[in-house]
């Protein structure tokens, strides 16, 4: 049966990945007819909502993990998994368990999970380094000193896309990695106002500040035009998720010789577990509901998660697949994360709603010279009013 | 509600009874009542903004009046279509189709009812012979002149063999030469047709050669419904006079003096005989009234017969062929004067007046009616 | 003579029928999209609507928060830039490229053409475009440079100080070709002897303009800021393909505001509030236009 | 002047009719005939000085586009985007119309184009159909009211598309033609109507209204009058109507991407597509070579018609 | 430079040599030459298209000559503007800039050129004066009559204190009533200024009352400059006969004949004699001619005098108040003639003719050319 399932996956690593999604579900003889929207979530997700509250559902839909979809489930328009992930034992197979917590609602699972990223990556490029006539950075602190050596040699410090989420996901890499696991809970999860204003969110502003000032004059759009600024040279590092791997890896860069990547920015040695799942929406059509379970279950399915997430760059969701053929990188976040260095991505913890506020601010952060002190007092309001 | 046709003039083919039309707030017509006979040639003169078209349009069918009632051939057609009514109607525009042939524009209407293809062409060559028009029949209207258009505009008219025909200021668009030639074979089709015909227009020449009977219209209320000739020598009333006759009749304000046992007018100290004059009333001195003469009854020097003159200057001449026409000064008024084209007066020449008594008009200073 | 009974005025519903009948579709549109959708969303604005609408009211609280965003006053801020520059500049230079064009010039057709072939085109492929054509690297500025002017700067997507002059000039060069064919229209309306007229008395050919050509073309003028400004409050292809709001919330304006806060935020409330607020301001600047426009004069 | 005229003076017409006027005019002084135009004069200069700078602002993206759509990468980055392409090439025309990818579709915009034809073409039937019947009837037909919508319409001409999605998804699902190709073509009938209707409503305004009273006299209903004596009349405003709503739907991404689904998907999505879709480094001469190719038929259709576009514009926009 | 302008016609205000002027290949005036005189009324006519305005633009300094010279006030003017010819103009559709008041439509042109404010004030106050505008100074153009525009038109002329008028049928976008009047107001005016003034119309009444020459143009080439009533009484050709008068002359072709040593007129095998007739050159018996008789010219009944008389039918009487016209057949042809308004025929009516020789016009049948 032909099931169409929409996705913003079209970067070259990404497309590389979902290829193997949809060579692993044609394999069970049906059809993956593939609904690609470029740009990023933010162009595909309205689109997606429109469709499927339009009373047009597409077959399979991708989201972030988190609180995206919560109401369109409520609402009932999405399909109940749990049959399928009992016979899939999900519970017990996939890792970190906050994963599945956030596709169950009311004790039903609403998803299937598809695999983890984390943000708190440090990307280096040895030969930006050797350049400057610097030693490669084993932190972000380091990092930091080396900046003023890599700008004299004509090269841009940090590179960090012109779209508002990638601001924001520096700023969040900080907070965990520079500030601390408890810190991010604290302020993330509690949403403790008295903390968010307190002097350990001001280092991170600071720290912030700084990040600002290597990622001046960057350019360019993308988050992968960024890795490839990296990529090529032409950029000492990049704080992006784990997903920038994929870029590496398409373009043949050997981790270690050619880059360097530092999980947790080389300081704290924790990933958010954030990450894609695939939603399901409600359909009449008997037939494409089978092909709908079929999906979710070759999703979760060792073989595909392995195939799938060596291309995307992410670390599977469960824990028991075997990945000798993995990079150093990778290698290094399953250990962190089998080590149970794992928080809860903000996708889970925010709304949408508080998560745009915080886009927007730190995008206006980034690009302008507001000051710390400014910043953090509308990131305290902001975070007083989340729900 | 009675049956109100049945007061309606017997022998008449359209009559319109107490039609009443405003555009919100503007009343242009007010409890209009007109009856036009069968067969005749009836037109609608008034000046522009009178209310003319109105009346032509509710008469067929475009407008909805706001009250009364209109029967066309005893027939109430108040809220009837336009092509139920058996009236045709052309246009000062022309109004013809531009994207189709002359033959096509004739046929559009009897096409569109359905009628049988042989019907159509009868009925199409019939009236394209009345009008000489059969060589133009494969022509676009952009091909054609004014004047052959405005033919081509009446035809199509023609071709639905109607009762009633409507012009509304159908010559205003053509040259002078050939708005008088038109009018000649307007008159001469009314005459071989013989239907009635209601024709708009604020060009009295028109109105005074083509009609059987003038309406004379003033902001929507008729003011007189006469033959030409009573129209033009015994106006109703002061803008009657005024309206009719190129160039306008010469009024004079003054009273009514008694000279010896005799009425008669007296103005700025000069005074003229009413001998002649034949008073609807009885003429009592001391009112206020205004001597209407026109210019062709102010007779000059040689022309004047018996009777009283008077003395005036020549204060501007217009010579237009035919006629002559003097501007004189006469007891501080300015005279209008008719004479033959080829007798003429310089500037400044001393001439004596006459009058011609019977063939003024006098009108009440106040009411401006005629007395 | 039959006895005709005189009929009363028919039934005024079933009058002009079938213009009623044919004016459904649009009488729907104004009705239930535009006036049912601009009511829908005004009382949406009062509730906090997430990712699906939901009557739950919470009076002016979306409006609290919308003002006290600085992203939405720079939305506003940058609109009122943008708008005020654009019709300026779009009247004038659809002006005077008219009134050039009207010079009974040769080539006129090519002239024209070449003026308004952007307007063909999508604000989407504009925006690239001109992205492309304003690109530090490969654009003016690399080009400047590499000519030997090392210290060149035109940089204006990447400058948030002026970054929406970036997308004005885009915009610009996108909606002028339209204007002035409108203003050519206007000009070639207007009685040659006015303009033999003037020249008898004297009058250079600018204050002929001035004072009497452009007071004259007052319908012209108008239909055009209806067009312009309708496209202003519009504004948001253009900006997404050209810069996405960037840098940072510089080139941020209202329409992309609401789009992202309705959609990518999941806050309906927050975006239905938002465009309440573009929809007063519209309602301001326009009703009363309209309303002397169409509903002042009456013809049959 | 005066150097002009005893210049001319010697020389002056000897030719005249009679030769008592002969004698005349040939001692005439001062100049005669056509004052001498120089080509140049500063007047000329000024005039196509400003337009030919004009024509050069205009002009310069669309040649940077061709150009560095015939560029190959290395090229690009080499050189500047003014420079003529040193080897053409047509690969990215190849790559963008037929291989690059979206996703996992590498079929390039080709696809794209077939969905955007059979949008585009119920869309504009319907849209100006709809549009032109509405203004006839406020033009020729009013009713009580009529006036009324009509300026609601006006006022929705202002409001952002993004304002009016949320109720029409809702209304498409209660009528249960989201997603469908009618759905579509009602969404940019009901987008098109404000300005479409405005030009036809003040076209057919400016038409003589004697014609039309003719033709009821003639007893031609509604839609008798609308077809056989307006329609035939309204080609400038048809062809205007024509070319806003090829541009507009053509153009359009928004409702292509919200009211469709992938296989339906318009060839401005796909251009989306292909243009964010950054693999690596961004292919400049493909996205050049897939815009150009998104914008060929509103400018061919603009290119073909342009003339009629500023007549109509003329007789629909100014009057009124 | 040397004074060679003491060459040009000294009497004369405005000269023009040779012009010609053609756009792209279409010649409209080819060699023309005219003088008009100090304080001359000179009225252009013609019918549409013949070249009217693009002479009196030629004149104006609106449009460049192909080639030829123009002089106004023995100036050599031909390339100089418009502003410095020392002329005033006039134009059809009035030009007035619509949102200006009346006031500044006067003013504009005077504060363009920097005068003084109290000299405006002056010259404003003297020809709103004149043309009796003075409380409509602050209105706009758009709440004015049409004649009230017109005159605002002209005093915008008026205010410039120029040598020559040039008005461009300054009255056909009048009704009947007011282009009379106005007609008068302009020929005070002229004969108040004494200016020299060219006057464009293609209405034959005003260019007989206005004019003190009407130059008569047909296809760019002047037919006749003659003064009104010797272009009435004496065309030159037929054209110009056939063009003025109001219903045109009737005319008749046929051939001279030899009626017993006395030349006679033959068409149709009724002959008319031609005593009275005063031809410029030897009639020769069978010489093949065209026969002009004005309307006025033809006498019925009881207005013949002497002479031989004819007889005929009435065909269409067209009574139009002051005169009557009937239309008559006889012999083949049909006749317009004039009478008084008083004396009305039956359609079918036979009456009698005598035809007044000593008015009438013979043509040769060829060249057209009077005889
Ligand atoms: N649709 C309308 N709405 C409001 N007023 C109107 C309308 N049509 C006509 N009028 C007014 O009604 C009056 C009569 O108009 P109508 O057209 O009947 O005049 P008319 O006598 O035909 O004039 P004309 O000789 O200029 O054709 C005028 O004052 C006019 O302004
Ligand atoms: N700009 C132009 N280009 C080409 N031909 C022109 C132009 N202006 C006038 N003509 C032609 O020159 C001839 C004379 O035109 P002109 O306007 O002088 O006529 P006119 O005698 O004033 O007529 P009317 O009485 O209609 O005003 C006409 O045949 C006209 O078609
Ligand atoms: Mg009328
Ligand atoms: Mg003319």
């Amino acid at each position: 049966t032909d099931l169409e399932v929409t996705h913003w996956w079209t970067s070259g690593g990404e497309a590389a990945a979902v290829a193997e999604l949809a060579k692993a579900f044609d394999a069970t003889g049906n059809h993956w007819v593939d609904g690609a929207i470029a740009g990023s979530g933010g162009t595909a997700r309205p689109i997606m909502i429109s469709r499927i509250t339009g009373g047009d559902p597409m077959g399979a839909t991708q989201f972030n993990h988190g609180r995206q979809a919560e109401e369109l489930v409520q609402s009932g328009l999405m399909r109940d998994l749990t049959d399928v992930a009992e016979k899939g034992k999900w519970k017990d197979v996939i890792k970190p368990q906050s994963l599945l917590a956030s596709c169950t609602i009311n004790g039903k699972i609403y998803c299937a999970p598809v695999n983890i990223h984390s943000w708190q990556w440090l990307w280096l490029s040895n030969e930006a380094f050797k350049k400057a006539g610097v030693e490669v950075p084993k932190n972000w602190n380091e990092f930091v000193a080396a900046g003023p050596a890599l700008k004299k040699a004509g090269i841009q410090p940090l590179a960090l896309g012109g779209q508002p989420w990638q601001a924001n996901g520096l700023f969040d890499a900080l907070v965990i990695s520079v500030g601390g696991t408890d810190l991010y809970n604290k302020v993330y999860k509690d949403k403790d106002a008295k903390v968010a204003a307190g002097p350990d969110m001001a280092k991170i502003f600071e720290a912030a500040d700084q990040a600002r000032q290597l990622a001046k004059g960057s350019n360019v759009q993308d988050w992968n035009q960024a890795t490839n600024l990296v990529l090529t040279g032409k950029a000492g590092g990049q704080i992006m998720g784990d997903w920038a791997q994929g870029e590496f890896q398409i373009a043949n860069k050997k981790a270690g010789t050619d880059y360097t990547c530092l999980p947790g920015l080389g300081l704290n040695q924790t990933l958010t577990t954030g990450g894609d799942a695939f939603y399901f929406p409600l359909l009449k059509d008997a037939e494409k509901s089978k092909a709908q379970e079929v999906l979710a279950a070759t999703i979760v399915d060792p073989k595909t998660q392995v195939a799938f997430n060596l291309k995307k760059g992410s670390v599977p969701i469960r824990g028991d697949v075997d990945l000798a053929t993995a990079n150093d990188c990778m290698k290094k976040g399953i250990a962190i994360i089998a080590k149970g260095g794992v928080a809860t991505s903000t996708d889970q913890l925010i709304s949408a709603d508080t998560q745009k506020q915080k886009e927007d601010l730190m995008s206006e952060f980034f690009n302008t010279s507001i000051s710390v002190k400014d910043a953090q007092k509308r990131f305290v309001s902001l975070i007083e009013a989340a729900d | 509600m009675t049956d109100l046709s049945s007061f309606a003039n017997r022998a008449s083919s359209v009559s319109i009874r107490d039609l009443s039309l405003s555009f919100g707030a503007v009343t242009v017509l007010e409890n209009l009542n007109l009856d036009i006979r069968d067969g005749e040639f009836l037109v609608l003169l008034g000046s522009s903004g009178c209310g003319k078209s109105t009346l032509l349009n509710c008469i067929a069918g475009l407008l909805e009046p706001t009250d009364g009632q209109i029967f066309i051939k005893d027939r109430n057609v108040t809220w009837e279509e336009p092509k139920d009514r058996g009236i045709g109607m052309v246009f000062q525009s022309y109004a013809l189709y531009p994207q189709m042939t002359v033959e096509k524009n004739l046929s559009f209407g009897l096409r569109v009812a359905g009628l049988a293809k042989d019907e159509i062409d009868r009925r199409v060559a019939r009236a394209a012979g009345i009008l000489q028009i059969e060589p133009l029949l494969n022509r676009k209207p952009a091909a054609l002149s004014g004047g052959q258009r405005q033919r081509v505009a009446i035809g199509r008219a023609l071709v639905r063999d109607v009762d009633v025909f409507l012009f509304d200021e159908p010559l205003s668009n053509l040259d002078a030469k050939l708005r008088s030639e038109l009018r000649v074979e307007i008159k001469r089709l009314h005459q071989s047709l013989k239907n009635t015909m209601i024709y708009v227009t604020h060009d009295q020449i028109e109105a005074l050669t083509l009609a059987d009977r003038i309406a004379i219209m003033k902001s929507g209320v008729i003011q007189q419904l006469d033959d030409p000739m009573t129209i033009y020598n015994r106006p109703k009333n002061k803008f009657v006079a005024g309206f009719i006759g190129s160039p306008s009749m010469n009024f004079l304000k003054g009273e009514l003096v008694d000279e010896g046992g005799h009425i008669a007018f007296r103005t700025n100290g000069v005074s003229f005989s009413l001998d002649g004059y034949q008073a609807s009333e009885a003429l009592a001195a001391g009112r206020k009234v205004i001597l209407g003469l026109r210019p062709e009854h102010v007779k000059v020097d040689s022309d004047i017969g018996h009777g009283e003159t008077h003395e005036a200057v020549v204060d501007i001449e217009e010579p237009m062929g035919a006629d002559n026409l003097l501007w004189l000064k006469h007891a501080g008024h300015t005279l209008s004067v008719r004479i033959g084209g080829e007798r003429r007066y310089a500037v400044g020449t001393k001439v004596r007046l006459g009058f011609d008594m019977s063939m003024a008009s006098l009108f009440d200073a106040v009411s401006e009616e005629r007395i | 003579m039959a006895k005709s009974v005189a009929p009363g005025r028919p039934n005024q519903f079933l009058r002009n029928l079938n213009s009623k009948i044919a004016c459904i579709p649009m009488m729907l549109t104004a009705l239930v999209i535009f006036l049912g959708g601009t009511v829908w969303t005004v009382i949406y604005s009062f509730t906090n609507s997430k990712l699906l609408p939901r009557a739950t009211f919470v009076g002016f609280d979306q409006y609290e928060r919308l003002w006290a965003a600085s992203r939405w006053i720079i939305s506003i801020q940058n609109l009122a830039i943008y708008g005020v520059l654009c019709l300026i500049f779009s009247l004038l230079i659809g002006f005077v490229l008219a009134a050039l064009m009207d010079q009974k010039i040769r080539f006129e057709n090519t002239f024209r053409t070449i003026f308004l072939y952007p307007f063909a085109l999508s604000f989407i492929v504009t925006g690239l475009v001109w992205q492309w054509v304003l690109n530090p690297e490969y654009g003016v500025q690399g080009v400047v440079r590499s000519l030997g002017w090392e210290s060149f700067t035109f940089d204006p997507l990447y400058t948030p100080e002026i970054v929406i002059y970036g997308i004005l000039i885009a915009g610009l060069w996108q909606g002028t070709g339209l204007v002035m064919c409108l203003m050519l229209a206007g000009l070639r309306g207007i009685d040659e002897d006015i303009w033999k007229a003037a020249r008898v008395d004297g009058i250079p050919m600018w204050k002929t303009y001035i004072f009497i050509v452009i007071p004259m073309m007052r319908p012209v003028f108008i239909t055009t800021l209806v067009l312009i400004a309708s496209g202003i409050v519009k504004l948001y292809d253009l900006v997404v393909a050209q810069t996405s709001g960037g840098p940072g919330n510089a080139s941020e304006v209202p329409a992309k505001y609401v789009y992202d806060y309705m959609f990518q935020a999941q806050n309906l409330g927050q975006g239905f509030a938002a465009s309440t607020m573009m929809l007063l301001t519209v309602a301001i600047i326009v009703v009363p236009w309209a309303y002397l426009e169409f509903g002042g004069r009456k013809r049959v | 002047m005066s150097d002009t005229s005893t210049l001319n003076a010697t020389t002056a017409g000897i030719d005249a009719m009679s030769p008592e006027l002969k004698v005349r005019s040939s001692l005439n002084p001062g100049p005669r005939g056509r004052r001498p135009k120089r080509v140049l004069s500063r007047r000329n200069i000024f005039l196509y000085g400003i337009l030919g700078l004009a024509a050069l602002y205009y002009l310069l993206p669309l040649y940077v586009m061709v150009v560095t759509s015939l560029k190959g990468m290395p090229e690009i980055r080499l050189g500047n985007i003014f420079s003529p392409p040193v080897e053409i090439t047509f690969e990215p025309w190849v790559k963008a119309w037929a291989q690059a990818c979206t996703g996992l579709n590498c079929d390039g915009l080709s696809r794209g184009f077939w969905n955007s034809v059979r949008i585009l073409v119920p869309s504009v039937v319907v849209s100006i159909l709809v549009a032109s019947v509405s203004g006839y009837a406020l033009a020729n037909w009013r009713f009580k009211g009529s006036e009324l919508f009509f300026s609601i319409l006006i006022v929705g001409a202002f409001i952002p598309y993004q304002v009016m999605i949320y109720p029409i998804v809702i209304i498409l699902r209660e009528l249960g033609i989201y997603g469908t190709l009618t759905g579509l073509v009602i969404v940019h009938t009901i987008f098109g109507m404000p300005i479409l209707t405005l030009l036809f409503r003040n076209y057919f305004a400016s038409l003589p209204e004697e014609l039309f009273k003719a033709a009821r006299i003639d007893g031609a209903g509604f839609w008798q009058i609308y077809g056989r004596i307006m329609l035939p009349m309204s080609l400038p405003i048809f062809v205007v109507a024509m070319i806003l709503q090829v541009t507009g739907i053509w153009n359009d991404f928004l409702f292509g991407v919200v009211f469709t689904r992938p296989d339906t998907y318009p060839m401005t999505v796909q251009l989306n597509n292909i243009v964010n879709s950054v693999q690596g480094v961004k292919e400049y001469n493909v996205n050049m070579a897939a815009t150009l190719l998104t914008g060929a038929v509103p400018l061919i259709v603009y290119f073909v018609s342009g003339r009629l576009f500023v007549r109509g514009i003329a007789a629909g926009a100014v009057k009124g």
